[in-house]
């Protein structure tokens, strides 16, 4: 069972990698911003499947945490940073 | 499993540095930004791999949420001036003229002379230099760190608190918080002195959705932050952590603009921020007036005492990183201009 | 491995096929709107279905309260951000995809 | 446990701290009440320095926690002389604040200003007393942060481009030095697993982390010093800033580094010390005099040739390294410099005061445009030729024994160099001490008449050279005291250095 | 050699080591300000590997009081930072330090 659990976060850290792609290709700043969102909720997936296979309840709460702040950053954006890829 | 744990390690500090790097190389500062907000999540991962959960929580709380909408509001006031957000203190600045502008300062130049090529070439030496240096220092380390966790735990009984590392922070280290308390202050304080009236403020339109979305997460935020305070005593969790995610919930208060702020809140704002560290000052003071030491607690009282000390410095830590967010004193700048309401969209421009 | 073990590993497949999907939607999509769209969708159930995998290895109700809460607030947040974003580049011009 | 007197100890950091508190809530007529808060400040560091002197260096358990765990202060002459010495500046620059922002302005910029000034004041006083009392190398950091973050702020507070950007470039050097000094207390507590410099002592040894901790913790404080490679941030910062912040950036929070560079080096890792660290210091400290000197006698603007004295002034700190060679030399040298410590402090804060005086009467700091000083501004004249003299190292200040001193331990230690550099130095302060001295005499036709000042910026400008003229005359109490804090390292060096 | 420990303190040397190299190079504001911040990572992370005593044991709690303290001053660094960029651009219209204009010695 830890194995797979393993298994699963490491395949999901790939995921995450993917999403870097979506970064770093754009091509709008939407694209980047909603990739980066993306890592919160895979975070958190993460997270969970790590305090499982490492035993430690402790890491729910971190979990708890990354889902509670996930949206700042998208309402950062969308208040105070849209168009931000005009010179890029 | 072994090896599953290292693959998994391998791809997590590979991924770390390469995120680290396309942040800062990467041309486009907003694509920096995301990069470098990735980068926290990640390294909150590290934290959690290396079984520092009190660190990941703060990380968590800290490197993901706040940071990253310092970054994103600072490099949106820094280009407001387009936008018509800022105030236009030059007036014959065309928006043409600004663009080359900005093409030149925002966007880095490539080294484009002899010199400057060389410049790069011998820092990149030395960095390199710096690197190789400490691989030898770590290398060279001990197997196992000798460390203080057996003392630590043997102090735990007379802490007041079970979990060490809280211990440490505020009893056993308690000197450092104090004046980590006072550094928080201290960046308030200097935000506002230098923030002056030529930065305007954002405005944006009024959005149902968010509104709702904000009602809902701001109750929750805040009794997840009582709720880590009140672990901390025995769990990770403690001030910090929980002065974090205060200070995100205002955050995101001020982000949706569901009151505008003015100058009564200048009131409140600077005695919410220094009252933690008054309330850590006092207790220390008042312990000496008892005779003991400064800052010392009885073992006793210490569960109490550490726990006002907390709650105190929660409330205070959260009014203080919203205030660094929101930057210069509410009421001191003129009104806000209204966003543009079209503009060409250059984002669709760029090749992709 | 007992029975549990097999349905949690299931579901924690199950997630796994979700997340990547997400993740494919992400990069091969043609717009911010259906990447969007994938996002959200694929991701989030990815991540519910994880959480009941996981659901399955805890004894204790209030850990199991706590994971679906978690996924709550996930929800929400990611719902509300995919909109703002979504209605943001509508307002900016950005066109949907047409084949 | 420490009986009650040794409460002066933690005070010595509280009360600024409360002090803070108290400017930040209580707006209206709080900057009476701060100045008698300097004083009782003044007082606890008059109080600390009679204990030391009569009882002896002392340790204070904060938190009532003994090391390794806990965190330790520790008091003997030098930190108690050195804190005397920030409250003293302190409070003179701060007597000079009172008039430099205007109490009553309709001026809304002037009033926001002078509202931040006092808040970012006391902490910077806190965190020097927390940083000339800590031992533990992570505390260390804290106060280095504490300070750093405040003195950056000071800056920004003028508002002007110039000292806006001198003041991000100062922060970018701080917040990278503070990195690099953090980096080496990592290393040192992954190796040793403690943090308390004499624990360090007693488990040091010649292990290569040992020796990279030691370097980078070196190179970073460097940085915050503005020792000559690194000191590039230096002189727009201190030039630029509010005049009473220059005089407290010169004269008290560079030492503040060096002040930890001579702790780590003396008292923790002294094992390194060998002969050719200690040339390699000295001889960045010879480059600094020279380099600074030379361009502050380029110097257009008064201000920024104080600033540039100040980068020269530091490198005769740094010759302290090559003078320890025998026990006798080693001692003159060590009272020699540290006395030179507190003689630069005064007089550089006299003259950076001096030299507001001149910026605020005749509206610009050029030298070139000075003119009829000594008719419009004598006191100020006084007061800069004053602290010139010690900073020249004339009979009879401060400076002049702290020089005498030095080269006395030079001959001793045969070490002509530095014989010749300190006297050369002296000679190159006069050189740019005379520039602006002679402009005071000048007559020039048709100079507009310059604004009159108010008594107070000038008195106190005097008040401060008038402590580097008397530093002079205390010489002996002050070397006892000095001697309460020689360290263990200089105290067994009967033979010389092996 | 893989040691988790040994692995994530080299992999911190080279985040310090980046960021050290990105502060010195880019002019841009924020981008100096990024690479403190990654150095400053750097310099937890080999605290933090270093306190790390393998599964299930504990960790050495001083090293991880020792960052959050750093991770709070490191935050407060940052936004006095990005506030003081944010300041430098809106008075000078420049987002680097650069040196254009000198000053000349007159009063404010």
């Amino acid at each position: 069972m830890q194995i797979i659990i393993l298994t699963a976060a490491t395949l999901l850290m790939l995921t995450i990698i993917a999403g870097l792609i979506r970064v770093i290709r754009g091509p709008t700043s939407a694209d980047r911003m909603m990739a980066a969102q993306l890592f919160g909720t895979t975070g958190v997936a993460i997270l969970l499947l790590l305090s499982q296979a490492l035993d430690t309840q402790n890491l729910q709460n971190v979990a708890l945490v990354f889902a509670l702040l996930a949206a700042i950053m998208g309402v950062a954006f969308v208040r105070r940073g849209w168009l931000m890829d005009r010179f890029s | 499993m072994e090896f599953l744990k290292t693959l998994f390690d391998l791809i997590l500090i590979s991924t770390m540095v390469w995120v680290a790097w396309q942040a800062l190389t990467a041309r486009a500062l907003f694509k920096s930004i995301v990069l470098f907000i990735a980068f926290g999540l990640l390294i909150s991962l590290a934290w959690v791999r290396l079984n520092a959960p009190d660190i990941a929580l703060a990380e968590a709380a800290i490197g993901s949420g706040l940071t990253g909408a310092l970054l994103l509001s600072a490099l949106g006031r820094m280009r407001g001036m387009e936008r018509g957000w800022v105030k236009q203190t030059r007036k014959d600045r065309s928006m043409k003229n600004t663009s080359v502008w900005l093409q030149k300062t925002i966007v880095s130049t490539p080294p484009s002379t002899f010199l400057r090529g060389l410049e790069r070439l011998s820092l990149r030496i030395l960095t390199l230099v710096l690197a190789i240096i400490l691989f030898w220092a770590i290398l060279s380390l001990p197997e196992t760190s000798p460390g203080l966790t057996e003392k630590a735990i043997e102090a735990l009984p007379n802490s007041g608190v079970k979990n060490p590392v809280t211990a440490i922070l505020l009893n056993i280290r308690g000197y450092d918080t104090l004046l980590e308390v006072a550094i928080l202050l201290l960046a308030a304080v200097g935000v506002w002195a230098f923030s002056r009236s030529t930065i305007r403020k954002f405005s944006n339109p009024h959005n149902d959705i968010l509104l709702a979305f904000v009602c809902l997460i701001l109750p929750i935020m805040i009794i997840v932050s009582g709720y880590l305070v009140w672990i901390g005593a025995d769990h990770p969790g403690g001030a910090f952590q929980a002065g974090a995610i205060l200070g995100s919930a205002g955050v995101l208060w001020l982000l949706s603009e569901i009151r505008r702020t003015d100058q009564s809140l200048i009131w409140l704002q600077r005695i919410g921020a220094s009252f933690g560290l008054a309330i850590f000052l006092l207790i220390a003071l008042v312990m000496m007036a008892i005779g003991s030491n400064f800052l010392e607690y009885p073992p006793k009282l210490a569960k109490q005492l550490i726990l006002i000390i907390e709650i105190a410095a929660t409330i205070s830590i959260g009014i203080i990183l919203a205030s660094l967010f929101l930057g210069a004193h509410p009421g001191s700048e003129g009104d806000p201009l209204p966003v543009e309401e079209t503009y060409e969209d250059a984002d669709n421009q760029e090749p992709q | 491995m007992g029975l549990i073990d097999y349905i949690s590993a299931f579901f924690i497949i199950a997630g796994l096929v979700f997340f990547t999907g997400g993740t494919v939607g992400l990069l091969r999509f043609p717009d911010v709107f259906t990447r969007l769209h994938a996002l959200t969708k694929a991701d989030n159930l990815g991540l519910g279905l994880i959480i009941i995998g996981l659901a399955f290895h805890s004894n204790n109700p209030a850990q199991v309260l706590k994971l679906l809460f978690i996924w709550l607030l996930v929800l929400v947040a990611s719902s509300t951000v995919c909109y703002l974003i979504a209605n943001n580049a509508l307002q900016h011009g950005i066109k949907p995809w047409k084949k | 446990m420490p009986t009650d007197q040794w409460h002066l100890i933690p005070l010595a950091i509280a009360l600024p701290l409360s002090a803070v508190l108290l400017a930040i809530l209580v707006r209206r007529a709080t900057v009476y009440l701060l100045l008698g808060i300097l004083l009782l400040m003044s007082a606890n560091a008059v109080g600390l320095t009679w204990l030391v002197s009569s009882q002896g260096p002392k340790t204070y358990y904060m938190g009532g926690w003994e090391p390794p765990l806990g965190i330790v202060l520790y008091a003997d002459g030098l930190s108690a002389l050195l804190i005397l010495m920030t409250t003293i500046v302190g409070f003179a620059a701060g007597l000079y604040a009172l008039r430099y922002f205007p109490t009553k302005t309709d001026d809304e910029d002037a009033t926001h200003r002078k509202n931040h000034f006092w808040p970012l004041w006391m902490f910077l006083l806190a965190a020097m007393s927390a940083l000339f009392l800590s031992r533990d190398i992570f505390n260390i950091y804290i106060t280095l942060e504490l300070m750093g973050l405040a003195a950056v702020s000071l800056v920004a507070l003028a508002g002007e481009p110039v000292a806006l950007r001198a003041s991000m470039r100062y922060l970018l050097v701080s917040m990278a030095g503070s990195l690099f000094y953090l980096v080496g207390v990592a290393l040192i507590y992954a190796n040793f697993g403690v943090l308390d410099l004499p624990a360090i002592r007693a488990v040091i040894n010649q292990s290569p982390a040992a020796i990279i901790a030691l370097s980078l913790m070196t190179v970073g404080l460097m940085m915050k010093t503005a020792l000559f490679p690194f000191h590039f941030w230096l002189p727009p910062a201190h030039a630029n800033a509010p005049t009473p912040v220059s005089a407290v950036l010169s004269g008290l929070v560079i030492k503040a580094s060096f002040y930890l560079l001579v702790r780590l080096w003396f008292q923790g890792f002294d094992i390194f010390l060998t002969p050719i660290i200690m040339i390699i210091m000295g001889a960045m400290g010879a480059m600094a005099i020279l380099w600074g000197a030379f361009h502050a006698l380029k110097q257009e603007r008064v201000k920024l040739l104080i600033a540039y004295s100040t980068v020269a002034q530091l490198g005769y700190l740094f010759l302290l390294f090559p003078l320890i060679k025998s026990g006798e030399a080693s001692k003159l040298a060590w009272s020699g410099v540290f006395i030179f410590v507190l003689a630069h402090a005064f007089a550089k804060a006299a003259l950076f005061l001096a030299a507001g005086n001149i910026l605020k009467a005749y509206g610009h700091d050029r030298i070139s445009d000075l003119g009829e000083m000594n008719r419009y501004i004598p006191v100020t004249v006084f007061a800069f030729g004053l602290a010139g003299l010690s900073l020249v190292g004339l009979p009879p200040t401060g400076g002049f024994i702290a020089k005498w001193l030095m080269i006395r331990s030079a001959i001793l230690g045969e070490q002509w160099w530095c014989a010749v550099l300190i006297a050369g130095g002296g000679l190159l302060a006069a050189g740019y001490i005379l520039r602006v001295i002679s402009r005071a005499f000048r007559t020039v036709p048709d100079i507009p008449r310059p604004k009159p000042l108010s008594p107070l910026t000038e008195w106190t400008a005097l008040g401060l050279a008038l402590l580097a003229l008397g530093l002079g005359f205390t010489g002996v109490y002050t070397l006892d005291l000095l001697q309460a804090g020689t360290p263990e390292f200089i105290l067994n060096l009967a033979g010389g250095i092996p | 050699m893989l040691q988790p420990s040994t692995l994530y303190s080299l992999t911190a040397v080279v985040l310090f080591c980046m960021g050290c190299y990105s502060l010195l190079t880019y002019s841009h504001l924020l981008r100096k300000i990024l690479g403190v911040n990654v150095m400053g990572v750097g310099v937890f992370m080999l605290l933090i590997a270093r306190a790390y005593a393998g599964e299930g044991q504990q960790s050495d709690p001083v090293p991880q009081a020792l960052v959050l303290t750093g991770i709070v001053v490191a935050v407060c660094a940052t936004a006095l930072a990005l506030n003081l960029a944010v300041q430098i651009e809106a008075t000078t219209h420049k987002a680097d330090l650069a040196e254009d204009e000198e000053n000349n010695g007159n009063a404010n």
